[in-house]
Parts: structure tokens; sequence; C-alpha cells
């Protein structure tokens, strides 16, 4: 018996994404893996916290000049929807639905792109028009550093799903690459994880000064 | 050294140790690249040791010092203690648990690439403009501020043999949840074992300070960022912070499996079980825990104030008493048993005289008001030299006599080992118990010389007198090493004679698929248990059937090899735009491209079929 | 039996306070504590070492019972294979809590006693302390003390009265340093980016054992002649003090060289040196335009750059090559080449600046 | 690794009865993906409209916060279901370890 085996609705089992050793280990290992990326961004959290609003001098712009609400809630939006659609990717994955999880996982792929520009839109403003950068100041460093890592988390996120799109296309579900997808649906609703603190801790609190 | 290494030719030999993902050969290369570093950690600790033999010397200039006091912390620390540390967590653990491999075996080798490159980039810097020469701490203002690629090397070979660290933590965890044979509960599980989880714990949640710290500073240095730059808004007690929240934990990273390895130690040459096995393990998981709570206790003269000192100062104090509980309890374990003296059992016992000299200094120096007076004079350096060579440094020196034959199949020779112990041990408290004297005299650490008239003379050459007694030891060490592998004189399963654990049932070294049949393991110290009822093997879990194994992969080789390549890149686009930049994106694509391959090819892995391990049954576990 | 440990107990502690307080030099080993903030590390580090050669005796005791007792002797023997000792365990649990109980409730009292600065924020009518307070200003490799409320400034050597307490603003204008003198009290960081304040006490008898002259200490590794960023501390009583300090504010303009070559030397120096160096004690310059060490009193100073003897000729090997002394300090290469006249005329000069003749 | 226990070729699988109950269970993520949102507006509204002390927004959002993100790891990433001990062992692990960095650099980072 292989892993590469041909299923059908009868056979698929209930939880595919545990079925085999090597998707338990899988598993397990990625939720370790994001226990250590708690700490990662926590420690994110708390530099830019530590740096907020410290900059040279009183000409530069501080978190309450910068920040908008339309855009970080068009932003929210996007990424909150596209937890909901790779929820429904599983719920098919776990149906034996293959062109149903694709086109899920699809819709979630064009909301991340979605919120990716608006984040790059986002920089382009700030550099542009309030002369906040990377180097400008602490401020600008903590900040861009915090919010690009999450950036990178998600562009590094669409990669992935992007690439298990296309390499299992043609190949359907099998119990070798479910726990794949499945793995990958954990990274996504991480980042929406994270994604909720910085809109939140950011944004919202930036705004209120 | 080995048998497989003899009847292959040495073409073959390097290309298996290349794409190895076998747990065995990956532990092999951890201990021999670990071992490297250690004599090039200490080959800088002796230049140290020269250098202050007297005052005023100019053996090496004051720049030159920084470099190698730098080189001498952060080589040690990370690419010799903790390397071996894994090279013994690689070979022991999973024979422990009664596994077959580790869950991730390609990510196995991925861990040991990275941390290989990464040491290799770091110390490459001797050779391209001089080492980092802020300390192994690397303090954000002096860090920042210095001149040269010297700190970059720093940054970039920590971040990328830290991943492999954390990567190697994540797998042990999972090997140790999900890969233990049937009947190994958690409260039967061998105290290495034991440790090996709790450490890999600490490494998953110490590390990522440490990677954000790395990322900070080097965009800092390399890429204009602020973070520390105090006229921009920046704060270096950012960077102090996250380094000892991982500095501190990775202290108890380095002594938990030490505690692991004299454990099995005091266990099997007392004949004995391990005193209050319970007990060790809370021990251990709330030494963990509290290791956590700590870390300011290196900030004590930042100025955080009274209250911040006060709370840390408790808190720290507080680690003595269940490292006090796994004191007692090894002394327990001897109490009533049978000791019996061999070259490691001599490292155990005197580890704990050493040991706990190393630790009550720890809580004097957690006394906050009395750590301005001791922190950063050689009051310190004393303290930790105990616990880390005291500790760590006998367990693996230990724990290298101990395992030798299960790795290589071959004893080291017993008296040339004493040698050895004798040599080092005498050396080790000749070295550095005066220092604890010239701290309270009044000497700083970190200084590449003293004036005379200030009463440091007499001390100072003492400690380097001793240190050279360490250095005959491991000379002594290496000719052993040599000597019986040319000598090869093969051994069977249990050559000690008193294995309490799996490991010792497997034939030395192991076939590389372990256990042909999983064992059942019906208690704490199972092959003991096995071997009290008469039996001569193990109770097999499972009839014989195909085991399926992974494969060999070149591809962690060429991952980490691209990050290597990259490095360069990173670090030489400021000066040199027009080759840097090409050089990072071919680095990156090297890994990114070997990432991808991996993923888009499948890699099922091979099956050993029932009636090739019916063969060679001479050599398998008898069940 | 019990007697003899007793009394071997009693000399071990007999011999330890020997070593305790009979070692190292009377104006730099914390074992010779000279003021009350030595005073108070040091009893906490007597209190933890008997703490500790307490846990220590136990340990050994039990491990050389053991050594002696348990060796293999028959190779058949299977020891009693014991689980635990509950009653064991508990005693080894409490009974280290008890010990660190007994540190830890003087360490958190010292640890605020000693962070009290309280008295500094208080400023009487004309806004100055009620206390002495002095802002310690690290730099790469040379100090500067300043005495805001009695506008001087001085370098490389503090001077300090006796028996009162002094308070210091510890500041660093470039690297992270660490402002220590072991003999008086325990080190506390000097950083770029927040003022550290705390206290220090001199006790004019020890201060007198100590030939008035304390040795003080970077403890924070700042660069290449980290080793060699010493200061020394002169603990004078309050009279001589109060003298000094008067005397220090009589200098109003740069003193008139009175010999020769001493004039010549001043030539140089206003050429030369006048830029970094200042030779007036006044705190009005700014402090990003004091680089380098005031020399106001450097005639009265006890070494040359902080660590060479005192003499003429220190200052002219100085000044011929200071790389050669203090590795990467921040003087080397920032002024003309001297001839040896040039230099011995400097010598003369520095060596005449003493404001208490 | 070898004991591949696949249950693919077990016939007893009630197909109907798990459909139901995967529908049942994304019926939840619905609901919980509503309440996120809801929360969302609410934390967006609190800053939106004018006229509430910072003190009081501040760690009322972040409640909030905390909310959706229960939501998000015991729904959506089904840390509610069983099997799922270590991950959370691991994960509070993290958030201790998390929040205490949080807490230091709030409090004994100075100006
Ligand atoms: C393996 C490494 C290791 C280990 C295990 C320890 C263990 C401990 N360390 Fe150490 N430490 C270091 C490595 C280690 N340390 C290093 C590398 C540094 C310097 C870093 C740098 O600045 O470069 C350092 C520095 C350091 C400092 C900072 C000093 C300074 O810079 O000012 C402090 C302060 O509290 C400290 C405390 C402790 C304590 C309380 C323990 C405790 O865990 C010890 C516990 C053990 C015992 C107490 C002995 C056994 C117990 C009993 C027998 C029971 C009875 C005991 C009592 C009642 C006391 N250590
Ligand atoms: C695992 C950690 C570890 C280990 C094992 C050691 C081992 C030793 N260290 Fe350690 N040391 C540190 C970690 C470690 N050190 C750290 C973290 C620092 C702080 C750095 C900083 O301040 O930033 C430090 C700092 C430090 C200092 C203080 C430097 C200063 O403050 O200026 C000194 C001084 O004596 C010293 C000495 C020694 C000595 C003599 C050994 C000996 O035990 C070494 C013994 C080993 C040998 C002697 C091997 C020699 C081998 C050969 C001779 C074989 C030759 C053969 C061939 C060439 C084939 N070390
Ligand atoms: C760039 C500024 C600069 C110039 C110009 C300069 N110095 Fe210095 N000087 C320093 C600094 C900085 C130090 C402190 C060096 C140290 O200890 O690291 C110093 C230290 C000294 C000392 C020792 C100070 C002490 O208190 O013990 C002497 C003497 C001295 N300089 C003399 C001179 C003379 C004479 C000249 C001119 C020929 C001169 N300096 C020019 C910056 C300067
Ligand atoms: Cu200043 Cu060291
Ligand atoms: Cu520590």
């Amino acid at each position: 018996m292989h892993v590469e085996e041909k299923f059908t609705h009868e056979t698929w089992p209930a939880s595919p994404e545990k079925a085999t050793l090597e998707a338990k280990n899988k598993f397990l290992g990625f939720w370790f893996f994001l226990g250590g990326e708690t700490v990662l961004f926590a420690s994110l959290f708390a530099t830019y916290l530590a740096l907020k609003d410290r900059v040279p001098n009183t000409h530069q712009a501080l978190a309450k000049d910068l920040f908008e609400l339309p855009l970080t809630f068009t932003a929210t939006m996007l990424l909150l929807t596209s937890s909901l659609t790779s929820v429904y990717a599983m719920y098919h994955m776990k149906n034996f639905a293959f062109k149903k999880m694709l086109l899920w996982l699809g819709l979630t792929v064009l909301l991340g792109f979605g919120f990716l520009g608006l984040e790059i839109y986002e920089f382009n403003h700030y550099v542009h028009a309030f002369h906040h950068t990377f180097t400008s100041s602490a401020f600008g460093s903590a900040f861009y550093t915090l919010v690009g890592f999450h950036g990178a988390h998600v562009a590094f996120g669409l990669l992935w799903i992007i690439t298990l799109m296309a390499r299992n296309a043609k190949r359907g579900l099998n119990l070798y690459n479910a726990p794949k997808f499945y793995v990958a649906s954990l990274y996504w609703h991480f980042i929406d994880v994270v994604w909720v603190f910085i809109f939140t801790v950011v944004y919202l609190m930036g705004m209120v000064g | 050294m080995s048998t497989y290494a003899k009847k292959q030719g040495f073409g073959a030999t390097l290309w298996d140790f290349l794409t190895t993902v076998d747990h065995k050969k990956i532990a092999i290369l951890y201990l021999i690249a670990g071992g490297f570093f250690f004599v090039v950690g200490g080959l800088e600790a002796l230049f140290i040791r020269i250098q202050l033999a007297v005052p005023n010397n100019d053996f090496v200039s004051a720049g030159l010092y920084n470099q190698i006091m730098t080189m001498h912390g952060t080589t040690m620390i990370f690419l010799a203690a903790m390397p071996l540390i894994f090279a013994f967590m690689n070979a022991v653990m999973p024979l422990q648990i009664g596994a077959r491999d580790v869950a991730f075996p390609f990510v196995n080798a991925l861990g040991f690439w990275l941390f290989f490159f990464g040491g290799v980039f770091l110390n490459l810097s001797w050779f391209l403009g001089g080492a980092p020469d802020a300390g192994w701490t690397s303090y954000a203002s002096l860090a920042v501020a210095s001149k040269g690629h010297g700190v970059d090397f720093y940054l970039l070979g920590l971040q990328i043999s830290g991943f492999g660290t954390l990567i190697g933590g994540i797998n042990f965890l999972v090997t140790i949840i999900n890969m233990r044979a049937p009947g190994m509960t958690y409260m039967r599980m061998p105290m290495f074992t034991w440790a090996t989880f709790v450490t890999s714990a600490l490494i998953l949640f110490a590390f990522p300070p440490l990677t954000i710290g790395l990322v900070l500073m080097m965009f800092d240095r390399l890429f204009g960022a602020k973070f520390f730059e105090v006229s921009m808004g920046g704060n270096t007690i950012i960077w102090e912070h996250l380094f000892w929240i991982f500095g501190h934990p990775e202290v108890y990273i380095l002594i938990l499996p030490a505690f692991g390895i004299f454990s099995e130690t005091f266990a099997i040459f007392s004949r004995k079980r391990l005193f209050g096995y319970s007990s060790m393990v809370f021990a251990l998981v709330l030494i963990g825990f509290l290791g956590f709570m700590v870390w300011a206790h290196h900030m004590f003269a930042d100025g955080l104030g009274p209250v911040t000192n006060a709370i840390f100062a408790v808190a720290t104090m507080a680690i003595g008493v269940p490292t006090g509980i796994k004191i007692f309890n090894w002394l327990f374990t001897m109490w009533g048993g049978s000791v019996k003296f061999t070259t490691p059992m001599l490292y155990a016992v005197a580890f704990i005289p050493s040991f706990v000299a190393g630790g009550v200094t720890g809580v004097m120096l957690a006394s906050a008001a009395a750590d301005y007076q001791y922190h950063d004079s050689y009051f310190v350096v004393a303290h930790f030299h105990y616990v880390i060579v005291g500790g760590v440094v006998l367990a693996l020196l230990g724990g290298t006599h101990l395992y030798w034959p299960k790795i290589f199949g071959t004893m080291l020779n017993e008296t040339l080992g004493k040698i050895t112990f004798w040599l080092f041990l005498i050396g080790f408290h000749l070295t550095f118990f005066i220092q604890h004297f010239l701290g309270l005299w009044g000497m700083p650490r970190r200084v590449f010389t003293y004036l005379p008239g200030q009463g440091f003379e007499t001390a100072n050459m003492v400690s380097s007198v001793g240190a050279f007694f360490m250095a005959a030891g491991v000379i002594v060490l290496l000719i052993n090493i040599i000597t019986t592998s040319v000598k090869n004189v093969r051994v069977g399963n249990d050559p000690w004679g008193d294995g309490r654990t799996l490991e010792w049932a497997l034939s030395s070294p192991p076939p590389f698929y372990n256990y042909k049949q999983l064992p059942l393991v019906r208690g704490l110290d199972a092959y003991w248990i096995e071997k009290m009822e008469g039996k001569k093997g193990l109770t097999p879990a499972e009839p014989l059937g195909d085991i399926h194994m992974p494969n060999s992969s070149f591809l962690p080789f060429m991952m980490s090899f691209g990050l290597f390549v990259a490095a360069f890149g990173a670090m030489y686009h400021g000066e040199h735009g027009t080759w840097a930049f090409p050089v990072l994106f071919l680095g990156l694509a090297i890994t990114l491209g070997s990432m991808f391959l991996r993923s888009v090819k499948d890699d099922h892995g091979f099956h050993i079929h029932k009636e090739d391990l019916m063969d060679d049954d001479e050599k398998g576990v008898k069940a | 039996m019990k007697r003899l440990a007793k009394w071997r107990l009693i000399s071990l502690f007999a011999i330890l306070a020997l070593v305790l307080s009979g070692c190292g030099k009377p104006y730099l080993s914390t074992l010779q504590p000279a003021g009350d903030v030595a005073e108070m590390q040091f009893g906490l580090m007597k209190l933890s070492t008997y703490i500790m050669i307490g846990v220590i005796i136990v340990v050994t005791v039990i491990f050389l019972l053991v050594l002696v007792k348990f060796r293999r002797k028959d190779e058949n023997m299977i020891p009693k294979q014991v689980e635990g000792n509950h009653r064991l365990e508990i005693i080894w649990t409490v009974i280290p809590i008890l010990l660190l109980l007994i540190l830890a409730v003087p360490t958190v009292a010292t640890t605020f006693n000693l962070a009290n600065v309280s008295p500094m924020d208080k400023k009487n009518a004309d806004g100055k302390h009620n206390v002495l307070v002095v802002n310690v200003r690290a730099n790469l490799y040379w100090w500067e003390f300043e005495y805001p409320d009695l506008g001087i400034v001085t370098s490389q050597e503090l001077v300090v009265p006796t028996n009162q307490k002094v308070y210091f603003n510890l500041k660093s204008s470039d690297v992270k340093h660490s402002f220590w003198i072991p003999a008086v009290g325990g080190k506390l960081d000097v950083n770029p980016e927040n003022v550290n304040k705390f206290w220090l006490e001199f006790d004019n008898k020890k201060a007198d054992e100590a030939g008035n002259l304390f040795y003080g200490k970077c403890a924070e590794l700042c660069g290449e002649s980290h080793a060699l960023m010493d200061f020394k501390v002169k603990a004078i009583d309050k009279d001589k003090f109060q003298t000094w300090v008067r005397a220090m504010q009589n200098v109003k303009k740069p003193q008139e060289a009175t010999t020769a070559s001493a004039q010549e030397g001043q030539q140089i120096f206003s050429k030369s040196c006048i830029g970094c160096h200042a030779v007036t004690p006044t705190n009005s310059t700014p402090i990003a335009a004091r680089i380098a060490p005031n020399m106001t009193n450097f005639g009265e100073r006890s070494r040359v750059a902080g660590i060479l003897p005192h003499t003429k000729e220190s200052i002219k090997n100085w000044i011929k090559n200071p790389e050669k002394y203090k590795p990467g300090n921040k003087m080397a290469g920032k002024y003309p080449t001297m001839s040896d006249a040039q230099l011995n005329a400097l010598a003369d000069y520095l060596m005449s600046l003493k404001v208490q003749k | 690794m070898a004991n591949h226990q696949l249950n693919s070729g077990n016939p007893r699988v009630d197909i109907e009865y798990r459909r139901k109950k995967n529908a049942e269970d994304m019926r939840y993520q619905i609901v919980s993906f509503s309440l996120m949102m809801f929360l969302t507006l609410i934390a967006f509204a609190a800053v939106a409209i004018k006229g509430f002390e910072a003190t009081f927004i501040k760690p009322f959002i972040i409640l909030l916060a905390a909310v959706q993100v229960i939501f998000q790891l015991y729904y959506f990433m089904h840390m509610n279901h069983k099997g799922h001990e270590a991950p959370k062992l691991f994960l509070y692990g993290g958030v201790t370890v998390g929040f205490t960095i949080i807490l230091t650099f709030t409090t004994i980072i100075w100006w």
C-alpha cells in the first residue's frame, strides 16, 4: 500500500491530514513551528512598542499622523475573508472534493494578493507623503520591520499555496499531499492571527495615540 | 573509524556522509564538526591565557585580543558545545525511544548543514578582514560601532546556524512525541530523552528572540535601520533584552543534556535505577520553565531599577532548588549502588563537586546588590566556566567515552581515558578557581592586558598554566581516538556490561534501520528489565515486516550552501554592489531552487524487505 | 566525631575569613571595602559565601561517603533498585528554599537601599542640590567628572570628600561603559540612552590606608582600549575638598606658564591642542565640545591618560605616539607631529598646570 | 516510516455521517467568522467614533483581538478538536514567553 494510492469518496479517511505517520509528524512539527513563530512575532511586537513614535525630531510623522482607518479596514477585511475561504478549502478537502478545494484556495490566493497590493501601496504612500522610511527613525525601522515581516509571511504563504496547487493540479488528492494542503492552511490562519494583532496594536492603537 | 567507512572507497564514503539522512551518521557529522570547533575554540582560549599570563603582554594586540575573546565565546557556545550536544541527541535519543529514525530525517540533515555552513562562515572572518570583536554578547552600542565586517560575520553566521538549531529542536520534539516504541510512555523515557525533550522546547522558544535580535542588528549595520541608534530614537537595551531572553535559556540548553548524559552514566555504573526518577523529570521541566523568567540577572548593572532587579534576583535564586534536587538524586543513585569507576563514571563523579561549586557562585551572582561587584569581573568568568566546563564539557567528554562504542563499534582506551580525565580535571580547577579571586580583587573581564602593581600577576600565571593541562588532556584524547580507531577492536551490544536502556540492546553500531522489529517496552530501563528476566534481547512489539526508510539527499547540503553564498552578497552589498547583489541572488536562488526541487519531486523513500532482514540476522536485533 | 566536625568547620570559616579580608590591594579590592556601599555588598558576599560553603560541605560529605562506601567490590552484586524516598526529597527541597530565603531578604533590602537616590531630586532656592552631585561622562577611553552645582569640570581623576554620600549621574557620550570603583562600591553601567543614578560613600580611614587614591575601572567592553580605561579617585576630607573646589573655581582663564620652556609649550598647546583640550575648569562649554580630557589641574594628577606614571617622560611618550599606549584612542593623528624640543616644552607646560600651588 | 495504518480500506466508514459532521463543523466556522467580523467592526468603530478615552479603547480593542484570535485558533485551526494537546501546550508556551517579552519591553526599556 502506498501513500499515492488512489482514493474514492468511500476510502478517503476522516482526517486525511493525520492519516499517516508522516502526516502526523508534519502536523505536529508545524504546530511547534507556529509556537516558535509566536515568540518571533512577540519579539517584533515588543520592539515596535518600545520604539513607537521614537523619532529624532519633531518634524517627523508619528503613528497618529500616518495611519488611516479606511485603508486598514479594507486590508483587514481582505485578509480575514481569506481565512474563511481557506477554511472552505479544507472543508472540501475533507470531503474529497478536489476541484472545489482548488477553487476556494484560488479565492484565498486572490484575496491574499489584494492584501499585499494594499500593503505595498500603503508603504509607498508613507514614504512619499510623510518621508517616513525604514531609515528615517527608529520608529520607521520598527514599523516596517514588523509589518514587513508579516507581509513577507503573506507573500511566502501565497507562493507556497500556489506551488501546491500547481504541483497537484493534475493528480488530485491523496494522502501524500492532503497534509501539505492542511499545513499550508494552518500557516495561512496563523498569518491572520498575527494580522489581528497588527491592526489592533499598530494601527488602531496608533490612531488612538 | 567504522566498518562501513572501511568497506567503501573514500569518495563513496564522503558522498555517503554528504547526502545521509540517517540520524546515526548525522550524529557522527555533528561529532566531527563540533569536535573540530572545540579544538579551534580551545586554541583561542590558549591564546587568551598566553596573552594574560603576564602583565602588559604583547603576544596579541588589543584589537586582535577582542576578536579572539569574542570568537572563543561564540565558537565554544554555538559551534562546539551545542553541536556536540546535538551529536549525542542524534546518536542516542532515537535508539532510546525505540525508533527507526527521527521524525524528519531530511530536516535533520538540513539542520546539520545549516549549522556547519554558519560555523564556517563565521570563522572565515579570520581570513576576510577580521573577526567579530564586540564580545559573544555583541552589545548593541559597541557592535553597531564596530568597524569592518567582523560583527556582520557574527550576525549572518549565527543566523544561519541558528536556523539549523531551531529546526533540529522541532525535529526532536516531534520524534519524542510521535515515534516512541509501543509501551514507551512518557514516564518510562530514559532521562537523556527527557533532557532532549525539555532542551528542544527551550530551543523552540529561545531561538526566535535571538533571530529577531540578529535581524534587527543586521538591518542596522547593513541596511541603515535605526533600532540601536540613540540619536535617531533607537535603544540599545532592546538588544540586551533580546539577547538574554535567548541567552539565559541557552545556558540551560547546554546544561540539561549534560544532566541527561550524567543521569544515564550514574545509573549504568552504579547498577541502580535512577533515584527519584519522577522528581528528576519534574526538576528538569521546572528548570526549563524558570529558565525563561530570569534573564535580566545579566543586566543587574544596567540600571533597570530596584524593583526589576529584586524580582529577577529572587526568581534566579529559585533555580537553585530544582537543580539541588537533581544533585541529591544523583548522589542517592550511587548510594547503595555498586559503583564502578570507568572513565565515563569518573567524569560523572567529578562533575558533582565541580558543578555545585559553579552553581552556588551562580546563586551568589543572583544576589543583585552583590552582583554590582561581581558583574563583568573575572568572578563571572570563573562562575560560568565552572558550570560550563565543570558541567557541559565534562559531560561531553564523559559522553564521548560512554557512547563511543555505540557510535563507532569500538572502545576508547580506558587508561588513556583516565589520563585525559585527570589532566583535564586538574587543569580545569587550576585555571578557573583562582579566577574567582581575580574578580574579587577588582579585575574586570574582557581586558586584553592588565597593568602591574594591582596584585593580579601570580593568579593569572597560575590560571594560564592550568589551561595547558587541559590542552594536554585534549591531546591525549585525540591520541586515544586515533590509536583505538586504527586497532578497531569490535565490541558487542552492551560493551559496558551494565547498559539499562534500549540502545544497549542493539549491535554497536546499530544497523541503519535500528530495530528490525520495534521493541515492546515494559517499564523504565527497558533493556535492564529484559536482562534481569534472563532474556538476551528485547521483546518485539510487531511481527517482522518490511521497513520503510527515507532516501538520502544532497538537497540539505545545497540549501545550506545557498544561504552561505547569499550571506556574502548581503554582507558586501554596501561597498561591492556590482558583484554582491548577483551573489546574493545566486545564493538565494540555490536555496529556493533546492527547496522547490524538494517540494515538486516526490520522495517516498524505499522499503527494506522482510527477506533481506532475515538474511543479516547476526547483525540485527535478536528478537 | 561530632566535635571534630565542628572544629573543622570553625577553622574552615576562619581560614575563609582570612582569605576574604586579607587579600587584594586596599585601593582596588572588593574584599577590603572602603565605604558604605562596598561594606553592604561585602556583607552580602560574606553571607552568601557562608551559605554556599555550607551547601558544598553537605554535598561533599555525602559525595565522599558514596565514593568510599559503594565502590564495586563484587562483580556479580546487583544492588536493590530503589525508586526514591519521599522524606529525603522533601528535605532537600525545603532546606535549600530556606537557605535561599535567608539570602533573598537582605538581597532585596540592600538592592532597594543602594538604589535610593531621592536626595538628588531636592533642590534648594537657587536651583542647586542639597547634596554633592557629580555628573560622570564616559568617553572612549577617558572619563569626565562635572560638579554641576560647583561649576567645575575635571577629567581622569575624580576628587571627592570622604564620609559623606556622593551622588552620581552617569551618561555615556558614545558606546556603553561601566563605572566601577571596586573598593568603594559596585558598578553601574554608563549607557548612551539614559542617565543612571546612584550613590557612593568614601570612608575616611580606609581612604587613608589606601593612600587616598582608589582605582576606578571601566567594566564594560567598549573597544580596543577597554582594558586601559582606568581612572583614579582622590578621596580627601571635607576641608581639603572645599579648598580644592575653591582653587579650581579660581581658575577663570588659562593659567600663564612661568618658565620659558613652559611658555613655549603653552604656545604650541594653544595652537595644536586647545581645540580639544580645555585648560579652564568651567562647565559652560557645551558637552558636545568637550571632546578630550580637561587639563586644568593636570599637573596635580597621579597618572597620564589614566594609566602611565605621572612623569614628563610619559607625557612626551604619550604625545609622540598615543596609539602605542592606548590603541584606538581618539587623540592619535589629530595634531601635527612634534619634535623632541616641542614635546619637552609641552610636557613642561602640562606639568605646570596646577591649581593648588 | 513503517506503520502506515491507513483506514482507507475500511468499508464501514459512514460517508453520510462524515459529510454531515463536516457540514456542521463548517456551520460553526461561519458563525465564528461572522462573530470575528463583528468584533473587528466594533474595534474599528471604537476608534472611528471620537469621544472614547484612550485608556478605555486600548484595553478594549486588545480584548477584542484576543477573543478573535481564540476563535481563529479553536475553530479555524481546529484547536478544539481532539489530538491537539501537544499543539496547545506549545502554542501556549509560546504565548507565555511572548507575553513576557512584550511586558518587559513596555515596562523596563527606558527613554
Ligand atoms: C551551562 C551554563 C550555565 C549554568 C548551568 C548556569 C547556572 C546558573 N547561573 Fe550562570 N552564567 C552562565 C552560564 C551558566 N550559568 C554564563 C555563560 C554566564 C555569563 C554570560 C556572559 O556575561 O558572558 C552566566 C552568568 C550568570 C549571571 C550574571 C552575572 C553577571 O554578569 O553579573 C548570573 C546572575 O545571577 C548567573 C546565575 C546563575 C544561577 C543562579 C545558576 C543556577 O542554575 C545554578 C544552580 C545550581 C546550584 C545552586 C548548585 C546545586 C544546588 C544545590 C546543591 C542545592 C542547594 C543550593 C543552594 C541552597 C544555593 N549566571
Ligand atoms: C562552551 C563554552 C566554553 C568553553 C568550553 C570554554 C573553555 C575555556 N575558556 Fe572560555 N569563555 C566562554 C565559553 C567557554 N570557554 C565564553 C562564552 C566566554 C566569554 C566571551 C566574552 O566575554 O564574550 C569565555 C571567556 C573566557 C575567558 C575570559 C576572556 C576575557 O574576558 O577577556 C577566558 C580566560 O581565561 C577563558 C578561558 C577558557 C579556557 C582556558 C578554556 C578551556 O577549558 C579550553 C580547553 C580546551 C582546550 C585547551 C583545547 C585545546 C586543544 C588542543 C591544544 C589541541 C591541539 C591539537 C591540534 C591542533 C591537532 N574563556
Ligand atoms: C582630537 C582631539 C585631540 C587633540 C587635537 C589633542 N588631544 Fe590630547 N587627548 C584627546 C583625547 C580624546 C584624549 C583621551 C585619550 C584616552 O585616554 O583615551 C587625550 C589625552 C591627552 C593627554 C592625557 C590626558 C590625561 O588627563 O591624562 C594628554 C597629556 C594630551 N592628550 C595632550 C595633548 C597635547 C599636548 C596635544 C597637542 C599637541 C593634544 N593632546 C591634542 C584628544 C585630543
Ligand atoms: Cu569603557 Cu570599557
Ligand atoms: Cu543567566
